[in-house]
């Protein structure tokens, strides 16, 4: 019972916090920008509109369109739900390890880029395109930087880097590497523009063309939890942080303080590379994901020499 | 009489008896989906002649698996295939399907001469055609004739399952098939090369050098990859699927070789683990490709095409077919929570836990294995959302398109028969793999009944002590649960207006199916990512009405077979210039044809001595 | 004696090797069935055998009188052109006949006949075979084919009656009625030929290749 | 006794050729007198096994299990083929092609052709032989010539010279036998029975030089390359049920000379002079062969070139040797006769129905000639080695007993050929049997005789395939049992 109460208390912090990651992002690279920028809410203020709004449903969609948003969420929640955010073991460890974290990504992506290319729409179908392509080119990096991290722990369980161990140069190297992998995955600069209003240059964007109201409010809340879930890994990959003794109430705060940094500190970085540089074209994503599976090739070495 | 001569040439260890299940289980829904596929589209004497044939195939596959005589087992292998060639070409008219006949009949039988020379080396070492008998033989073989042999098989039987560079045949052969035949050509017959690898190497021979398990990792890797990157390429849908079955042939060779690999390295638990997930994956994929290869059939029924750029929004023509092509298409990608998701996993843990445990520079070649089988997963998803998305989603892009009906009961029977076992293996995947390890147990030697891969009914657990875990019912639980709570904030905000409206078209208003994004489009990045391998090239025509007007403009894109033009191509054209200038030594003259009786006269007495 | 009739059919070989028109081929040819018919008598009479005389007669009548008046009738019947056509000419020819009867010296030495007049007529007949193949080699027309042919035959013939004193009676008479039938029937067929070719070189037949 | 029936049956036959003026029924008592020698043969062939060789007319005679096994070879194909010719011979008649005169002259060559083909196997004498092997080139020259078209005519005398002046070296081989067995023990003859008897004796270098002049002979007569040069010209040109006796079994008849004369260097010189020869004239065989097979365009030419094939394995299997490869290489002489018979009726009806030898013309045989086409189909597996055809049966056996003696180089030579020659096959035959057929082709009716002789063979294709699978160690004894003589 109380295992459901926790899976229930983490989900909903998920689906509460997510948000506040992207616009603090925003709110940083606005901020370096010298820019005044939207307020560090502005994702609650979206989604909400959204809701509140009618939709539009192409003619030509069928069914497939309906149902994207509901697995997308659901297929985010679970793998949200297979995080070891509160208490460093996973409440759904029996269900699956790291490698099916992977997997049940690549299901929400899936529906994604069909219901992209339902509404023959050939925006659609260029983001869908583009969105498989990278998330393809993806997989070998994430693959590599599982391994990496397993082969630290002797188990690919996600529970098992529960924050007693040492940084290594293996650790760091494969942080960076699952980074830059997060830029891909969560589409930002130098992968994709979510900013752009231009659609011959979008991705992701391109693909959630066509959905609107509540629909397109699902997928969005979908996206910042699937960002939120990739910050955690990394945090707890470079930052391992143990479980808090709670002797005393500053011990706690200092605890719960370092606990958020970290994630600040990921944001800000990932706020830092997108001001810094400029988009890529797509082809040379390729070489750019090439360089994190290079990445994860050498955290594997360097594990495999303990260091 | 009868028992004693079955006891004689026949096998029934839970090897055979798996393969003959794995052969059933996709017979029988071809079979049912038969009815409905042959009626009009052949002769009544035609469709009688086309049971004979599948009988027959089926048969013949079946004795493949069971026959303990490997001289048997040649012959009916030679039957399997001879007619599997007669229903390749069984659209006789076609000039594709004899060319395609042609090349499948020659490279099969390319292979089977290879499977021959293996076998005569087992004979004399044996003295006797009996699996026991080479069995015990084997032991007292040389390493050195070991390695032999274990090439000659691997490259006969390769040549069977479609290992690349000996896969040319199989997008020309299973296409041409009749659909029904293509899904058990592709579900199972090119799997019982699968099982003379594990028979005879794993079973007989013995693995007795480390390399033969690493050179079938490399070349599973690499038909992997190429498999599915040709698929990427591919429009015509029955060829995309039998690209994929060389894709997913090396997947389950991963699980094989690293089992050969294990057994060397004397971690037997390992290597049942393997073997056990490369099986799996191999009924899996009997599975999903025969459902496949059945929608794919259907289509083709529907609208009498296979190139998918002339189809197109068959979702709503079709609405079961295209349910049950999702379902296969999700199980091919390796979604969560069917069946091919969990051989998948299984695999990459085998090499995971294989990483774990070996030391060295294996380490490193079992993770970069693994990671090129996740881009192939990857890849595949993405072929299958181009295979799916321009099938039956948009709008139909021809008539082909437009005037398709769903297709007849029986139909529909055997493609549900095999969606209902795509969830079966999905979910159960426990019990699944207590069978499995009979299986894999009997074929490497060792009594399984002390290992346990999983703690309870629902929850593998491939290693105990490393809290892995897999449970494909939670996943589904928590997937649904999760689904129905999303689908609840969706509702949350009351009923609203949904308008159903045009799709956005910048204004331009007059949006049709030719503005959708093609096959060739989806899959342009991947061309240009792959270019070092595709070489793909463009032609170019335009055809001027003036120097300053340009009446009309044809652009075609193709990509280079590799394989086919730079080894087969050649190979052929050398064998045919040969033999074409060998004509020359017989240009009609007597004089001539006198004078060689002459020399070979006086050459041989010549030479007498060296006789 | 026995030398001297050797010599003989060298010598109307060598006349044959030369010739460059049809009646003189066959002229040659029926020369060497005389001299052949001469030795078998010689050998009847020093070996005391009546069926040598018998098969001397045989000789006398087909090889000396029959065939060749039967190739001549047909020669005479499709008149075609009497050239023999030839691939190598004369002068070259008996040079190649000279070698070739230089190889069966050397071809009858290995095979161990000794040093008595057998081994001479040894090589007569293996260079009478060898010639008569080069003459069916390097000749156009189908009459120099059959001709040759028969010349082989003679050098067989003088090679089983030199080697072991002839075969059985009557294999050897088996074997002339053949070459007797093989000479009538390739007959009809160059006269077929000539019907539908209009001419009998046989090296212009090359409808058949590859 | 059976003997008797069997040789006078054919000359019987060819008597009422003469009186009979109805071509058709003329046809079909033929058939019945072939299916009398059919049987008189099996008989032959049973107490032969049973009971050893057997001695006739003083010494004239000599049967054994070997001849009695070539004379049912001979006999099965004289038989389909004769069955064959009355429906082939008709249509020849009802086209125009030939007359009924000229039919009647044909059925007393085809007499005389069986029987002088049934007479080789029979005669001890070995001189005898070689008459008789000659009689068969002289009077088969005529089938080959008997459409009097040009190239019939060219192939005709390509055909007899080629073959007279190899089998002109046969004699001379003969006679240095004889030579070397008056030396040896002071009797002379050239009765086989008698020269095998004291073949150990014989001066072995004679005896070596006359195998060369033997094998290089009746190789020619057996279409060994590369004397084989006149096959495929008068394969291609004859009568198609001649077609099928030449290359059937009128090859095999040479062989049987050769094996004759083999068994005697066997025992003379030593097996591994023979089994050499044997093997490089194989070899050669099937290279030169496989490579006009891949590029043929007529049809029967192909099936000529595919006799040159198989009687380069022959060879090779007879210079294995062992019980395999002997026995491998005898099956391979009935295997390859029924099939190639069975090819050649195919062809047969295929050019008599486009009106063409080239196989660039010929398509969609299977739509216009159902029954034909089901036939050349399975011939043409059969013929490339497939199970559960009985050429695959003798092609395997061949190439183990290869391998088993420890000729690897052989065994995977000979396997690599079979396998590109395979590809040829199939290329060639699925293009013409499928497709799309010439316009104006329409569906005939095939005549019953023809569909019958093509199911006698086809049966026996299936049959021997099947049976032998499963009496792999009578095998063994069959074969001893064929060489005790």
């Amino acid at each position: 019972m109380i295992k459901i109460m926790i899976i229930v208390l983490q989900l909903i912090l998920f689906i509460a916090a997510a948000p506040i990651l992207s616009g603090l992002i925003s709110k940083i690279k606005n901020n370096i920008r010298l820019r005044k920028g939207q307020g560090i809410l502005q994702p609650y203020y979206n989604l909400a509109k959204l809701f509140f709004k009618g939709e539009v449903v192409s003619e030509t969609a069928s069914w497939i369109f309906r149902v994207t948003p509901i697995v997308v969420l659901s297929s985010t929640l679970t793998a949200a739900a297979l995080i070891p955010v509160f208490i460093f073991s996973s409440p759904m460890r029996q269900a699956g390890d790291f490698l099916v974290l992977v997997f049940i990504f690549a299901l929400g992506r899936f529906f994604l880029a069909l219901s992209a290319l339902d509404t023959g729409s050939s925006f659609g179908g260029m983001g869908s395109s583009r969105e498989m392509f990278i998330s393809s080119l993806v997989e070998p990096a994430l693959c590599m930087v599982i391994l990496s991290v397993s082969l630290q722990f002797g188990s690919t369980d996600i529970s098992a880097f529960n924050g007693i161990h040492a940084i290594s140069v293996s650790s760091i190297v494969a942080a960076i590497a699952l980074f830059l992998i997060t830029i891909a995955e969560t589409s930002r600069m130098p992968v994709d523009n979510q900013e752009t209003h231009l659609e011959l240059t979008m991705v992701h964007e391109a693909m959630v063309l066509e959905y609107s109201g509540r629909s397109l409010a699902l997928i969005e809340m979908a996206a910042y939890i699937k960002q939120m879930i990739l910050f955690f890994l990394i945090a707890q990959i470079v930052f391992p942080i143990a479980l808090p003794v709670f002797s005393s109430l500053t011990q706690l705060a200092s605890w719960i303080l370092w606990y958020l940094t970290r994630i600040i500190i990921i944001a800000i970085s990932a706020a830092l590379v997108e001001i810094s540089v400029a988009k890529m074209r797509l082809f040379r994503v390729a070489d750019f994901l090439g360089f994190a599976f290079v990445l994860g090739i050498i955290a594997v070495i360097c594990a495999m020499l303990g260091v | 009489m009868m028992s004693t001569f079955l006891k004689q040439f026949l096998i029934f260890d839970p090897l055979s008896l798996f393969f003959l299940f794995v052969i059933f289980i996709i017979s029988l829904p071809s079979a049912v989906y038969s009815f409905g596929y042959l009626k009009g589209e052949y002769t009544p004497a035609k469709i009688t002649l086309a049971w004979f044939l599948l009988f027959a195939f089926v048969l013949s596959m079946a004795l493949v698996v069971t026959v303990s005589n490997v001289f048997i087992f040649l012959v009916f292998w030679e039957i399997m295939s001879l007619v599997s060639y007669f229903l390749v070409v069984f659209d006789t008219r076609h000039e594709k399907s004899i060319q395609a006949g042609m090349i499948y009949i020659v490279m099969t039988h390319i292979g089977t001469a290879f499977l021959i020379a293996a076998f005569l080396v087992m004979y004399k070492y044996a003295n006797s055609f009996d699996f026991f008998a080479i069995k015990n033989a084997c032991q007292a073989m040389p390493l050195q004739t070991k390695n032999i042999v274990f090439l000659l098989l691997l490259i006969g039987f390769g040549t069977k399952a479609g290992i690349v560079p000996l896969h040319i045949w199989l997008p020309y052969a299973h296409p041409q098939a009749p659909s029904h035949i293509s899904s058990v050509m592709s579900g199972v017959m090119i799997k019982t090369a699968i099982y003379g690898i594990i028979r005879f190497v794993i079973v007989m021979l013995g693995v007795n050098s480390s390399w033969w398990g690493i050179l079938i990792l490399v070349l599973a890797v690499i038909s992997c990859l190429v498999g599915v990157i040709y698929a990427l390429m591919e429009h015509d849908i029955k060829r995309l699927l039998a690209y994929h079955s060389v894709e997913n042939i090396g997947i389950i060779l991963l699980g094989v070789g690293l089992a050969m690999f294990f057994i060397r390295m004397n971690m037997p638990y390992l290597a049942v683990f393997s073997l056990m997930a490369g099986l799996y994956h191999l009924i899996n994929h009997a599975i999903f490709k025969g459902l496949l290869f059945l929608c794919a059939g259907s289509v083709y029924k529907a609208t009498g095409t296979r190139d998918i750029e002339k189809l197109g929004g068959l979702i709503k023509k079709m609405p079961q077919t295209s349910a049950y092509f999702l379902l296969g298409a999700m199980a091919i990608s390796a979604l969560p929570p069917l069946n091919g998701f969990v051989s998948e996993w299984l695999t990459l843990q085998a090499f995971f836990l294989g990483a774990f445990n070996v030391t060295g520079g294996a380490k490193l070649f079992f993770g970069i294995c693994a990671s090129l089988l996740a881009l192939t997963s990857g890849l595949a998803a993405a072929c299958f959302v181009k295979a799916f998305g321009i099938t039956f989603l948009g709008q139909p892009r021809s008539h082909y398109a437009k005037d398709a009906k769903e297709v007849t009961l029986s139909m529909k029977a055997g493609m549900f028969f095999l969606s209902v076992l795509i969830i079966i293996f999905g979910l159960a995947a426990v019990k699944i793999m207590k069978l499995l390890a009979k299986v894999a147990g009997g074929a490497i030697g060792l009594d399984t009944g002390a290992m346990s891969f999983s703690i309870n009914n629902f929850i593998l657990s491939p290693q105990a002590g490393k809290d892995i875990y897999l449970s494909t019912p939670l996943l589904l639980l928590m997937l649904i649960l999760l689904g129905a709570a999303g689908f609840c904030i969706y509702m949350l905000f009351g009923r609203k207006r949904v308008v159903i409206y045009r799709t956005w078209d910048c204004g331009y208003y007059k949006l049709d199916s030719r503005n959708e994004y093609t096959a060739t489009a989806f899959s342009k990045p991947f061309r240009i990512a792959f270019s070092f391998f595709l070489m793909p090239y463009r032609r170019t025509q335009k055809i001027r009405e003036s120097f300053y007007h340009i009446k009309s403009f044809t652009y075609e894109t193709h990509t280079t077979l590799v394989f086919k033009k730079y080894i087969y191509d050649p190979a052929i054209a050398l064998v045919f210039r040969l033999a074409g200038s060998m004509k020359r030594i017989q240009p009609g003259s007597i004089h001539l044809y006198l004078g060689y009786i002459f020399i070979t006269l006086l050459l041989l007495i010549i030479f007498m001595r060296q006789f | 004696m026995r030398e001297l009739i050797l010599f003989g059919v060298l010598a109307t070989t060598y006349l044959m090797v030369i010739a460059k028109r049809m009646p003189a081929l066959i002229r040659g040819f029926r020369y060497q069935s005389f001299f052949l018919f001469l030795i078998t008598l010689v050998a009847g009479y020093t070996e005391k055998q009546i069926n040598l005389y018998f098969i001397a007669l045989l000789i006398l009548v087909l090889k000396v009188f029959i065939i060749p008046h039967v190739l001549n009738l047909i020669a005479k019947k499709i008149s075609v052109e009497e050239n023999l056509g030839l691939f190598v000419n004369a002068q070259l020819s008996l040079i190649v006949a000279l070698a070739l009867t230089y190889c069966s010296r050397v071809f009858s030495e290995t095979l161990g006949f000794g040093m008595d007049y057998r081994l001479a007529a040894i090589t007569v007949a293996f260079s009478v075979i060898f010639i008569g193949a080069f003459l069916m080699i390097s000749r156009m027309k189908a009459f120099a084919q059959v001709t040759g042919l028969l010349v082989m035959e003679n050098g067989i013939f003088l090679f089983a009656s030199f080697v072991s004193g002839g075969m059985p009676f009557f294999v050897e008479i088996a074997v002339f009625l053949d070459v007797f039938v093989s000479v009538i029937i390739m007959g009809l067929f160059i006269y077929r030929v000539n019907k539908l070719f209009t001419h009998i070189d046989v090296n212009k037949l090359s409808r058949l290749k590859g | 006794m059976q003997i008797f029936f069997i040789l006078g049956i054919p000359v019987l036959l060819a008597l009422t050729a003469l009186l009979v003026k109805k071509q058709r029924i003329f046809g079909i008592l033929n058939s019945i007198g072939y299916l009398v020698v059919l049987c008189g043969s099996i008989l032959l062939l049973k107490k032969t096994v049973l009971s050893g060789g057997v001695k006739l007319c003083g010494d004239f005679i000599y049967l054994d299990a070997l001849s009695a096994f070539f004379i049912f070879v001979i006999s099965v194909v004289a038989f389909a083929a004769a069955l064959y010719s009355v429906g082939y011979i008709r249509k020849d008649i009802e086209k125009g092609i030939i007359s009924e005169k000229k039919a009647r002259v044909y059925y007393i060559l085809f007499n005389l052709f069986c029987c002088s083909m049934l007479f080789v196997p029979a005669v001890n004498n070995l001189g005898i032989l070689w008459v008789a092997i000659e009689m068969t080139t002289l009077i088969s020259a005529f089938l080959v010539g008997f459409y009097n078209s040009k190239e019939s005519v060219e192939a005709a005398w390509k055909y007899i010279i080629i073959c007279s002046v190899g089998i002109i070296f046969a004699l001379l081989g003969t006679i240095l036998f004889y030579y070397a067995f008056s030396l040896s023990g002071g009797t002379r003859s050239l009765n086989w029975s008698i020269i095998a008897a004291g073949a150990a004796n014989m001066d072995k270098n004679i005896l070596k030089v006359a195998f060369i002049f033997i094998l290089v002979g009746y190789g020619t007569k057996a279409g060994l390359a590369p004397m084989h040069t006149w096959l495929p010209d008068a394969h291609s040109q004859a009568v198609s049920p001649i077609s099928a006796l030449l290359s059937g079994v009128l090859l095999k008849t040479a062989i049987y000379a050769i094996l004759r004369f083999g068994i005697i260097i066997i025992k003379g010189v030593g097996f591994a002079y023979f089994s050499n020869l044997m093997i490089l004239f194989g070899m050669i065989s099937l290279a030169i062969s496989c490579g006009f097979i891949l590029v043929q365009k007529d049809l029967k030419r192909l099936l000529a070139y595919h006799s040159v094939e198989h009687v380069g394995i022959i060879s090779i299997g007879l210079g294995i040797g062992g019980i395999l490869g002997t026995g491998g290489a005898l099956l391979h002489v009935f295997n390859h006769a029924v099939t190639k018979a069975l090819m050649f009726f195919g062809a047969g009806n295929v050019v008599n129905k486009y009106r063409t030898h080239n196989m660039h013309v010929i398509r969609g045989v299977i739509n216009v000639m159902p029954f034909t086409g089901f036939m050349l189909f399975m011939g043409a597996f059969a013929l490339a080695g497939m199970p559960p055809f009985s050429i695959f049966i003798s092609e395997i056996l061949i190439i183990f007993s290869a391998f088993l003696k420890g000729s690897y180089l052989v065994a995977f030579l000979l396997l690599g050929f079979i396998t590109v020659i395979f590809g040829a096959v199939v290329h060639h035959f699925s293009k013409i049997l499928f497709g799309n057929s010439p316009k104006g082709m329409l569906a005939v009716k095939e005549p019953l005789s023809g569909k019958l002789a093509f199911l006698f063979l086809f049966v026996q294709i299936c049959a021997v395939g099947i049976v032998l699978l499963f009496i792999k160690k009578d095998l063994a004894w069959i074969v001893q049992k064929l060489f005790q003589g």
